[in-house]
């Protein structure tokens, strides 16, 4: 059975995105990456180190003919930010889909609705592709989405807490009431909280932390890879219904 | 001797140069970067025709792992 | 890495072990099974419809020699009738590894605790391998342990309920005293939960219900395949630590 | 001790406002109130039925000397619509305090945040003052307190479901951040949900179809009461550390 | 509306039982005993102290004639030694109503099962009124309610723990099948979890930690009083249902 | 006779008059009430110094139980 | 003709047989199968040698789908 | 002097003496304690007829807090 995932129209086989920040080093970074199946990995834009020339760069570990390279707007609490921050990456890798993110505080990096959609407005102008990072209000998601971004994201929990998703009912709705890709970006800790953000009807599931501070980030990166499957099979083949009380497995009848 | 401002540190040039030299002098291999010079974005096709003067700011950035 | 479940002296390679009841024909059985990966399948021992020579059997669908048949005692309410219905099943299929489960009430399924230790011990001393059904409480467990049996299988929630794990705390202390396999028996009602099960520190998840059940048997059946492994390299892992607040995953530096 | 809800500089003894809508008759309405022990009531503005003189009406059986009326701008979709509302509803009761809530769609009654911002701007400046229905997003939540909101009312889940505090985490942060009373508006179901949003530290609770909806209002009514006040009590005295084992609570010297 | 807790043949008009332990010293037992409301208070049997003789002792600070004295088995790990210490408890007290538990082990103090049902059928025998602290085991409470035992009291989780109502499901349907009170013994951490202890139709709660290990046992006593009443009502006057979406509280008719 | 839009229907009042006796004719409490008189929100204290002219619309409302 | 009790039914036979002749009969392939006979497990190995008398009770089992 | 084991300690006692006597002289209200004498609970009613002997094992328990 063919289930892509599509953002922007173009395939991809693998439902789960990853970070490639907070690894050891890019050896990690790279062998996290392989095992997690995952075909978009988002990066950071920052300044060259020009006093240390020749240091090794991720594009010399994470080929970005074989990966798709989504950079983020990570550090961003302005709208002017972060468009100042995606124009520089669009001229760096000569590509359009970005995710845009705007943070409202450090203590929470909690999107900023109003600075992310006037940022998505000006992006999508340009010519953009926008995968938006955002709360889980759907009414919000709606409002992006009518404004042209090609994929939602709304946050699990906090960027980084692993605190899974908070709040499932907000999620549920906004995938139900979307024409275009949801993906829970941040929040996720373990592997059954991604099948459970699948089993919600997401496309996706974004995250970085979970693996890359997992006691074996490789092995949990294999984790994800299985559980985003996993929960998007659970999604596809709908669950039993839940019961009260108990429903015997076997016949009752020919009891010896 | 020109004076500019490199990633929020103040550089000395020898003398006025474009971008293509100023990567090689940096050793920076000039397709993993991009440039914004003066607050406008420089295309990459351009770099060799784009020459740094006096008191020019330069940004050059690239990807780094993050999520 | 080797990882292997280990019952009784044998090894397997899948942990999830699946019943063969409740499906709309013994075509969707097999392919359910397959889809599942488990190498162990619950069966039931029931009368031969003598009226009716030459009816297709399970054992046509599943090769016992592939299969590790695991008799069940579904439907016995003592001790005794669970212990002569084992007796039966070992003559028929000439194996010794047994499922036990004394059923309480028709009602919950709920496991009769006094019971199942009494049958347990006669079971054990005739040279079963008996995988016990039984309550969330550990020192139940600890119990059955130490009588000899050679897997323990808390309940999740109620038999083909769906209603998931309800007391992990109970089962994560279950798994932490065992010194045998310990695996969730009944509740698991989609992937995210099977995952959970594993998360918990589980050797195996056992289940019947929830893929029989799900619109569509043989896509849950992957599903829980993937989610099983999912959990389990999860749990060898080691998940990140929660978070109250929010923590980057770009680093700081070098921003523009 | 006192511990008194303040909002817009009046004291409120009781934390919990009740809306009095869905009742079977002004009277199980007046009863409810009551057994609440809520100082503030909400209330709707509608067209009178000219056609019926002399109906009864709310204000003969709830007396506005005696509650607080909190007019509301249910059913209003956008910020225009809403200041209309309240502009009449300040002509017709000769009170400030109001209750913005403008709705993003029907099917969800979720605030849509960007009319609610400029509805409560308009407000601020003609000197109402303005408790504001939101979502649970601390940053639209601070924006809000930034241009002039008195209270701060996040809901716990969508109006009407019961479905309780959907996301803990967010409200528990708004509430940190808040320097003006945070309230939870709407999802509410039942008493320990009342309690739980008040051990978040909410410094009171808004609800209508808990009360209004239960096989009993009044006994629910009255269970409400009990329940915000022993949330505000559980808050304030700080709740025991969860441990993940046993800590016996009778002094093991001495034993026979 | 007259609802009283009857235990024993003896009415009782608070739903709420305490623990004497771990508090700073017997003035705060007592305010915490009182701002608790609680009739019965638990008490553990030991050693007289006689090299410190006129110490003050419990008695002197809670009247027995004023409250019910449960004295308790807390520290007896065998049927023997529980029988023992509640034989002489009885020759202390003078009164038949004793709280038996058989502990499992120190780490979870989780019920010895099999023990415990031993020592109520001897105790039972000999005319003591048992309420039996148990684990969440529907079946085994319903041998408990068999042989003679006068309450029930499931664990919510470990003694001690905080961890709230670990299984609700286990708990409603002891409540469900039960002829005499069920009360949930241990686990409630915070004022709303003993709110929803009484919401699925527990008849009481019994608690020690979450009152005594409170930054302020005293406003946290209130806190439980509060809860525990908020909790019956609720559950007498009956939830409202839940809903996957919202349900307006403000009628549509009128509209400006 | 003038014609008059009084909450979304159509009314026709044998005179003009102000809205303290419009509310009378109508049995309606006027400190129960708040008006709106062509988009405008008439004053209490206004009512009796206010004129229904012909094609005017009034909303008159009042407060019900809501949540 | 004996009278027997198979797997709760009754069912007379027209002699007496062996287990094997009896699962024969009733085209039962003995592989898949356990017999219960007056209450003891008979091993298959003595299927052939167990003379089924009359009054007796037989279960005969086998495994189908269960959880 | 006899010795006797109370509570668990090793006690010496000037002579034999009753319960009662016994309570009195550690100054303790005999209707707050329950005795057990050689693994036997006493009655309170017969403290004062009870005589401890040489070798006599007595456990004095009360209630104190707990939960």
């Amino acid at each position: 059975m063919s289930d892509k995932l599509i953002v922007a129209g173009k395939e991809y086989n693998s439902r789960l995105i990853v970070g490639t920040g907070k690894y050891k080093n890019f050896e990690e970074t790279k062998h996290a990456v392989e095992a997690s199946g995952a075909e978009i990995v988002t990066v950071a834009v920052r300044r060259v180190n020009i006093s240390k020339p020749g240091e090794p760069m991720l594009v010399d570990y994470l080929d970005p003919k074989k990966y798709t390279y989504l950079p983020n707007t990570a550090g961003c609490f302005t709208g002017d930010e972060a468009v100042r921050t995606l124009r520089l990456a669009r001229e760096a890798g000569g590509f359009n889909l970005v995710k845009l993110e705007v943070l409202g505080d450090q203590k929470t990096l909690y999107p900023n609705m109003p600075e992310t959609v006037e940022a998505a407005k000006t992006l999508i102008k340009e010519g953009f592709n926008v995968m938006v990072y955002c709360n889980d209000d759907p009414i919000q998601a709606k409002i992006l989405e009518d404004i042209g971004c090609c994929a939602i994201m709304p946050l699990g929990s906090l960027i980084g807490s692993g605190l899974g998703i908070q709040n499932p009912v907000g999620v549920r709705i906004i995938v139900e009431n979307a024409n275009v890709p949801v993906l829970v970006d941040a929040g996720v800790g373990t592997a059954s909280e991604a099948a459970q953000a699948m089993e919600l009807g997401c496309d996706g599931v974004l995250m970085n932390t979970a693996i890359a501070e997992a006691g074996n980030p490789i092995l949990m990166a294999r984790a994800m890879n299985h559980a985003v499957q996993a929960g998007r099979d659970a999604y596809l083949a709908g669950r039993m219904p839940k019961k009260r009380y108990a429903d015997p497995s076997s016949p009752l009848a020919g009891l010896i | 001797m020109i004076n500019v401002t490199i990633n929020g540190d103040a550089h000395r040039l020898a003398e006025e140069l474009n971008l293509t030299d100023l990567l090689a002098q940096f050793d920076i291999e000039s397709d993993k970067v991009a440039i914004e010079h003066n607050l406008a974005i420089v295309p990459k096709s351009t770099f060799a025709r784009v020459m740094i003067g006096d008191g020019d700011t330069l940004e050059i950035v690239h990807f780094i792992g993050g999520g």
